[in-house]
């Protein structure tokens, strides 16, 4: 019997249909993979399993019963553990606090502060990683936070664990602590629901898979490894692509971008390179290799301790990131939730921010007309999924919240280097393929472009030249044509380990 | 016909004081068959909302304690801005260079007087106990952010001294607000700062600041026997004090009659509105010292 | 790959049911109006609105650029001694030298520089706009005590006083000046930069940085446009009371705040609608008004305007009901 | 395979630098008192130390869960009322009944339907809690004058007066209860599931909410708490100056809520310490102190207590510099 069950479940949000009838069933013991692009309902349909939503039609069973929660604590009860896209994690509390939130073991009344650091100590070494259970959130990187997201599910010891994209923050090493965790939890017989836009992943782990698109069900593949990979893409996306990274070759013009002695109190030794003209260089490495340290200090959002940016020949004031922007170097951050969106604001204003200071009316006024129309070509043009430009920017899918971002940076009219720090985040192979795009035409037009990414073939796929960093230092450098996944995890993983490719 | 309206503007709404006089005008308005509209002015800027609201009214005129006096300039133009008969009540409005405004009627105390008043009364009970007037500390529990407020407990300190109490011997305690708790922290710290004293004498700007040096007082040992303290208004607060079972070392209080200052006043622009009778330019009432013994008696004469 | 047709809208999201939702504050306190047009004897009457209207026209001022202070997830309690010391200083001036211009440019500087250091001290010294802002109302409150011995100074200037009580098409300046404050700074919020830039801080300061937006700059330049409106405030206060009060305006903070709330204006940051500070202040000014008008006792007034205060909101809140879940 | 070493910390987090950083605050005072112990005459006498701690023994109490109500991301503007309310209530019911007993009840009874009031207001209605808890501040401080007619309410009961003044080790009872607050608001965040949600839910309520956490339910106490220790504090209050004073405490919630901000509660929630809350209550009573005991003049006062507070978060944001980026 199937031990969960969606039954024809419908959730509408002002504006949206988000699902629309869906109906399938993962089994005890089984991957489950979901795919679908950006805004398919995926999130939502886990929100649902979550108690987090109510459905606005449709059943949910439980082993055959029909269950209908009411609250997040309800589904907890039953055994549904949800990971979830967005981190929720409580930032000043420790890392025994946050996996056990709302269970702490109490000893006479009193929270037994020292059992709830065992447990959890004894958990994450199950799990296999290496933190403090002591340490509070905040002191913690992204790709830790994600790693007590995950070891708080586990502990939860569910019968149904659903991960929401969890590798979308994660590099290689945490990754593969990650795989090993789903595949001992289906050992178990539990039943595991996996999201994810990276192919390569879905068929590392799943057993199933179910695609999704506007709302809808497309199909379940009972065998994964059955399904070849166009057909996966052609699901999902609604036509056939070729190749992904679209890579086409260009001429270089002269050395445009030039990074000289970068250093600030979290690198070891100063850091430089440099770029011509339309020239898309990758930036590759572990996580807290470095990367995004070093483009935030180019683009001045950190304090620099030393060190200048040239660009076409003339210094770039390192006064901060609004003097960046008016030289033409524009940053898209990493974190998109805490520093990419203005949350509560529209799509529009979150893709004029930066850009309307061109087009003033008499200097002073915006042009709400204009802002509008960029709004919607942007929308149009990287089929940013929303009821229209003036929803909030929060109520959109993750993958659309990002090309919103990117749109924010497209929109510069002085554009001239494009720093992406992990640009396709999130997002889903058609949408990947769009950015892949975008950033060749705007190489094409003699920018630099710059990617960081931790998907090795994505950077391996687009980059002309891949700089590779390890321990906050560049760690070396390869041309598109010595660059092979060994040649650039061997630069990245410290010495002495296996530079094997991970797939 | 509709009643003629009268207003009647009080700086501080919530003490017991105004709401007395606001009584006793109350009273006025049924006997002489008109109307009275209360509000309350704590600032400038109420006060001048006020004054527009009892013209929108129609009111004929009104009777005001100002929340500071040098507001009287103001009062008076907004008054005839909108031909409306005014008369101050308690305080006196004065103008800009602090000259009283003579076109403007009034019937009150003197804050200095009256702060007098507290002076000499703890003077004669000083007497009557033998306290050598060197060896008594002088507690003025301040609040000289409120002008009224200084003005009364520097005529104390000035009848003091004119008795012959040194000026060393009189020690000032800010008071943070103007509520019990802040009079007894800052005279717990003149206390404690001025030891030397084994007899004190405490005033304040009302009957709340002599009760926070009192309270302040026991609580290190200063009792009744060593320590007088004479307030201002005859409030609930003091006679609360009278009817414990022992006396306590609150004294006394100077008592102002909220009944004169309430009725007559609103009686005085009622008549000058309506019948064109003119009120004294200046009517001074006096105080009158309330203790333990006498209280009785005084409110009944004053109608309390 | 095509984009999405997104699934009909359901009834709820119509134009029209947003323009409603959106002006259901309006609706309300017009709809209050007539109520109390009808039933209040007085109400409606020039000389009362005119009244109403003045009674609120220090709040309004101050709250316009109250709102922008919020909507950057700051907040500011220093307003109050502001008007108070703008007041005291500008009448000082005028007695010392009998000018005008010179009165009302010491007051309006004054404030542009108490603005100025609140600014800096939250955006660069990046101490909490409570305590900062407290400290300073402390400061300024005593500032002005000191410059004025604790005692009112008078202005006998009639070109002085004149600020306050010239009338034009029949309303006083000051409130022409509200009503030109309320359009400049509605201007500013929804058709420049730095209104955008100002919600964009306060809804996420580090994305705002990362997009360009100079934050601290800004921050400052908003504390100090508010020093400069709310001296403004002060200096025509003083002229209307004819006198520069040390403890003017005692409380004016909360007061500001919760008609900028009231109207909407989120003190999570982020959120401001200058025509929702408009209702809210109209709510504060008339809720005192008709009380006045209707004679309610002293001690009922707190009672009163707490309820309506409630009423106000909860109304507000039943519109968005079901957009979040419980 | 083996354990992954996430990312090595950055040394600026050694234990012993944390503690430093930790207790900064703690020892800053510690500095400050020694220097004020020599320097002011009459600063370390006992009488003194004892004068300070009662002066502060309300504001510490409420201190206390003020300091919950803040971590949880909430506002309580209604403290100060509360604190009238209860004294005014306490006073009525010994005057009518005589039975310390059932006065003590009814004042606690108060505070917690006030608070249980702002509670569910707050987490079920959504109302903007500053909104919710200034109506509830003026609509209860209404209450206190309505029920007095405005007058103090005498008390004439030893026993219940004895609350107020009775020693023990020297100490007035007061402080005692105070420390006693602090003891156990200190275990209730630290040690408890109901402090480390509170924590939760200001830190990140959607987090809480999905982990189960009854959120609603829990700001409900919260507020209900406060409400009751607000309450205790009135009527120790109402104690020590031998009458309930509808008029007392006016004010009282800036004092607190600067007070915990001080000791490092933050505003955004999430954020709260018992010691600094302590530190934070001490810091405000000994400048108010010293400044009396140094004769400082009245206007002044305001000057250095603004300059003081400023101070003190200026200190404490020296060490949090660098810790955060740009
Ligand atoms: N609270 C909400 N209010 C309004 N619309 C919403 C809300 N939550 C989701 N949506 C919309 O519902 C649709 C489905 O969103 P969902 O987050 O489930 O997509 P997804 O498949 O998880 O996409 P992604 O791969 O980008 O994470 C999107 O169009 C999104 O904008
Ligand atoms: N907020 C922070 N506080 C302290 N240390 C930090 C912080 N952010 C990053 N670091 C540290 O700085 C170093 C460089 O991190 P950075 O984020 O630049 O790495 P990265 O290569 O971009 O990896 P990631 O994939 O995590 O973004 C790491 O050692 C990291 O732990
Ligand atoms: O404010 C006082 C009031 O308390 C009463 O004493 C009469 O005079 C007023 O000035
Ligand atoms: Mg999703
Ligand atoms: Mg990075």
């Amino acid at each position: 019997m199937a031990s969960l069950q969606f039954d024809n479940i419908s959730k509408v949000f002002p504006g949206v249909k988000a699902l629309n009838g869906v109906s399938f069933e993962a089994r005890a013991g089984q991957v489950m993979g979901l795919l679908g692009e950006n805004g398919a309902g995926k999130s939502t349909l886990l929100k649902i399993l979550g108690g987090q939503y109510k459905p606005d039609g449709g059943r949910l069973l439980l082993e055959g019963q029909e269950r209908h929660f009411t609250s997040a604590g309800d589904a907890i009860a039953a055994g549904v553990a949800i990971i979830h896209q967005e981190l929720q994690y409580v930032a000043e509390l420790t890392v025994a606090e946050n996996v056990l939130l709302g269970r702490l073991p109490t000893r006479f009344g009193l929270v037994d502060h020292k059992a709830a650091r065992r447990l959890v100590a004894e958990q994450l070494a199950a799990i296999g990683v290496d933190l403090d259970p002591a340490a509070r959130l905040s002191e913690l990187s992204i790709a830790q936070r994600q790693m007590v997201e995950i070891c708080k599910a586990v502990m939860q010891d569910a019968k149904v664990i659903a991960f929401d994209e969890p590798t979308s923050s994660l590099s290689h090493r945490e990754t593969e602590i990650l795989f090993r965790l789903v595949k001992r939890l289906r050992s178990e017989g539990r039943t595991l629901i996996y999201i994810s836009h990276r192919l390569e992943e879905l068929y590392e782990l799943c057993d199933a898979c179910t695609i999704f698109r506007d709302g809808r069900k497309i199909v379940t593949h009972e065998v994964m490894a059955e399904v070849p990979r166009e057909r996966l893409i052609a699901d999902m996306v609604g036509r056939e692509l070729q190749d992904i990274y679209d890579y086409r070759s260009r001429r270089h013009g002269p050395m445009r971008l030039e990074a000289r002695g970068l250093h600030s109190a979290r690198l070891p030794e100063p850091l430089s390179f440099a770029m011509r003209g339309g020239e898309v260089l990758g930036f590759f490495g572990l996580v807290g290799a470095g990367r995004s340290e070093l483009m935030r200090l180019l683009y001045g959002a950190d304090a620099r301790r030393g060190g200048e940016v040239l660009l076409d020949g003339k210094t770039v004031s390192a006064a901060g990131p609004s003097a960046a922007i008016a030289a033409g170097i524009v940053l898209c951050p990493e974190d998109r939730k805490e520093q990419g969106i203005l949350a509560h604001s529209s799509v529009a204003e979150n893709i004029n921010i930066s850009c309307r200071r061109h087009g003033l009316a008499g200097g002073i006024f915006l042009r709400h007309g204009r802002e509008a129309q960029r709004a919607d070509d942007f929308i149009q043009k990287l089929r940013i999924k929303t009821p229209s430009r003036e929803q909030e920017i929060r109520l959109l899918s993750g993958g659309n919240q990002q090309k919103v971002i990117l749109a924010r940076w497209l929109a510069e009219p002085g554009l001239k280097v494009l720093i992406l720090d992990e640009p396709t985040r999130g997002i889903d192979v058609g949408a990947k393929n769009e950015i892949y795009k975008i950033i060749h035409d705007v190489a094409a037009e003699g920018c630099c472009v710059i990617v960081i990414s931790s998907e090795l073939p994505e950077v391996l796929g687009i980059s002309d030249r891949l700089i590779v960093m390890r321990d906050g230092r560049i760690s070396g450098e390869l041309s598109r044509e010595q660059a092979s996944e060994t040649a650039a995890l061997a630069l990245a993983l410290p010495d002495g380990a296996p530079a094997a490719p991970l797939h | 016909a509709e009643p003629v309206k009268v207003g009647f503007l009080v700086k501080q709404a919530e003490e017991p004081w105004f709401q007395d006089e606001w009584r006793f005008a109350e009273q006025a308005a049924k006997d002489k068959g008109f109307t009275l509209v209360k509000i309350g002015i704590p600032n400038g800027e109420k006060m001048m909302a006020a004054i527009d609201n009892l013209a929108a009214q129609k009111a004929v005129g009104f009777v005001i304690c100002a929340p500071d006096v040098k507001l009287g300039v103001a009062v008076n133009r907004a008054a005839k801005r909108h031909n409306l008969k005014v008369m101050s009540v308690d305080d006196q409005l004065v103008d800009g260079a602090g000259k009283p405004i003579a076109d403007i009627p009034h019937m009150g105390i003197s804050g200095y007087e009256i702060g007098k008043q507290v002076g000499q009364g703890l003077l004669a009970e000083m007497k009557a106990r033998g306290w050598k007037l060197d060896e008594v500390g002088v507690l003025r529990v301040a609040f000289d952010q409120l002008p009224t407020a200084k003005n009364r407990t520097m005529g104390a300190v000035d009848a003091l001294k004119a008795a012959g109490v040194p000026a060393a011997n009189v020690v000032d305690a800010p008071q943070a607000k103007t509520d019990t708790e802040s009079a007894f922290n800052a005279a717990n710290i003149a206390f404690t700062k001025n030891a030397k004293f084994k007899r004190w004498v405490a005033f304040g700007l009302n009957d709340e600041a002599a009760l926070g040096a009192v309270r302040a007082a026991e609580g290190r040992g200063i009792k009744q026997d060593a320590m007088l303290a004479i307030g201002i208004g005859g409030s609930q607060t003091a006679l609360n004090e009278f009817t414990k079972p022992t006396p306590t070392a609150f004294y006394g209080t100077v008592l102002i009659s909220p009944k004169r200052h309430g009725y007559e006043t609103a009686v005085a622009v009622y008549e000058w509105a309506t019948a064109g009778k003119a009120p004294a330019p200046v009517t001074l009432t006096a105080g009158t010292l309330m203790t333990r013994q006498n209280q009785a008696e005084l409110r009944k004469q004053m109608g309390l | 790959m095509n984009t999405t047709t997104l699934a009909q809208r359901p009834a709820m999201t119509s134009p029209a049911r947003a323009l409603l939702k959106e002006h259901s504050m309006t609706l309300g306190y017009a709809l209050l109006f007539a109520v109390l047009a009808f039933s209040v004897e007085n109400f409606f009457s020039g000389a009362n609105i005119v009244g109403l209207l003045l009674s609120v026209a220090q709040i309004g001022m101050v709250a316009c650029t109250m709102m922008l202070c919020l909507a950057s997830r700051d907040f500011d309690l220093s307003v109050g001694s502001t008007i108070a010391f703008a007041g005291v200083l500008g009448a000082m001036v005028l007695e010392r030298t009998g000018s005008v211009g010179l009165a009302i440019g010491s007051g309006l500087l004054a404030g542009a520089l108490i603005g100025a250091g609140n600014g800096v001290l939250i955006a660069y010294l990046r101490v909490n706009a409570l305590i900062a802002t407290l400290a300073t109302m402390l400061m300024v409150r005593g500032l002005a005590f000191i410059a004025s011995k604790g005692q009112a100074v008078g202005i006998a200037d009639e070109g002085f006083i004149s600020f306050g009580d010239t009338t034009f098409l029949n309303l006083p300046l000051p409130i022409w000046m509200t009503a030109l404050c309320f359009l400049v700074f509605g201007v500013l919020l929804n058709h420049t930069v730095f209104g955008r830039n100002t919600l964009a801080i306060g809804g996420n300061p580090e994305a705002a940085r990362l997009a360009g937006v100079k934050v601290e700059q800004l921050r400052v330049w908003i504390f100090l446009l508010q020093g400069v409106v709310t001296a403004l405030a002060g200096l025509i206060l003083s002229a209307r009371i004819t006198s520069g009060q040390p403890n003017a305006a005692t409380g004016f903070e909360l007061d500001v705040i919760s008609a900028c709330v009231l109207g909407g204006v989120s003190l999570q940051g982020g959120k401001a609608r200058i025509f929702g500070v408009v209702i809210g202040v109209l709510i504060m000014g008339t809720v005192e008004n008709v009380m006045n008008l209707l004679n309610v006792d002293a001690f009922y007034q707190y009672l009163v305007r707490g309820l309506i205060l409630l009423a106000a909101v909860l109304l507000d809140q039943l519109k968005t009901r079901g957009e979040r879940r419980g």
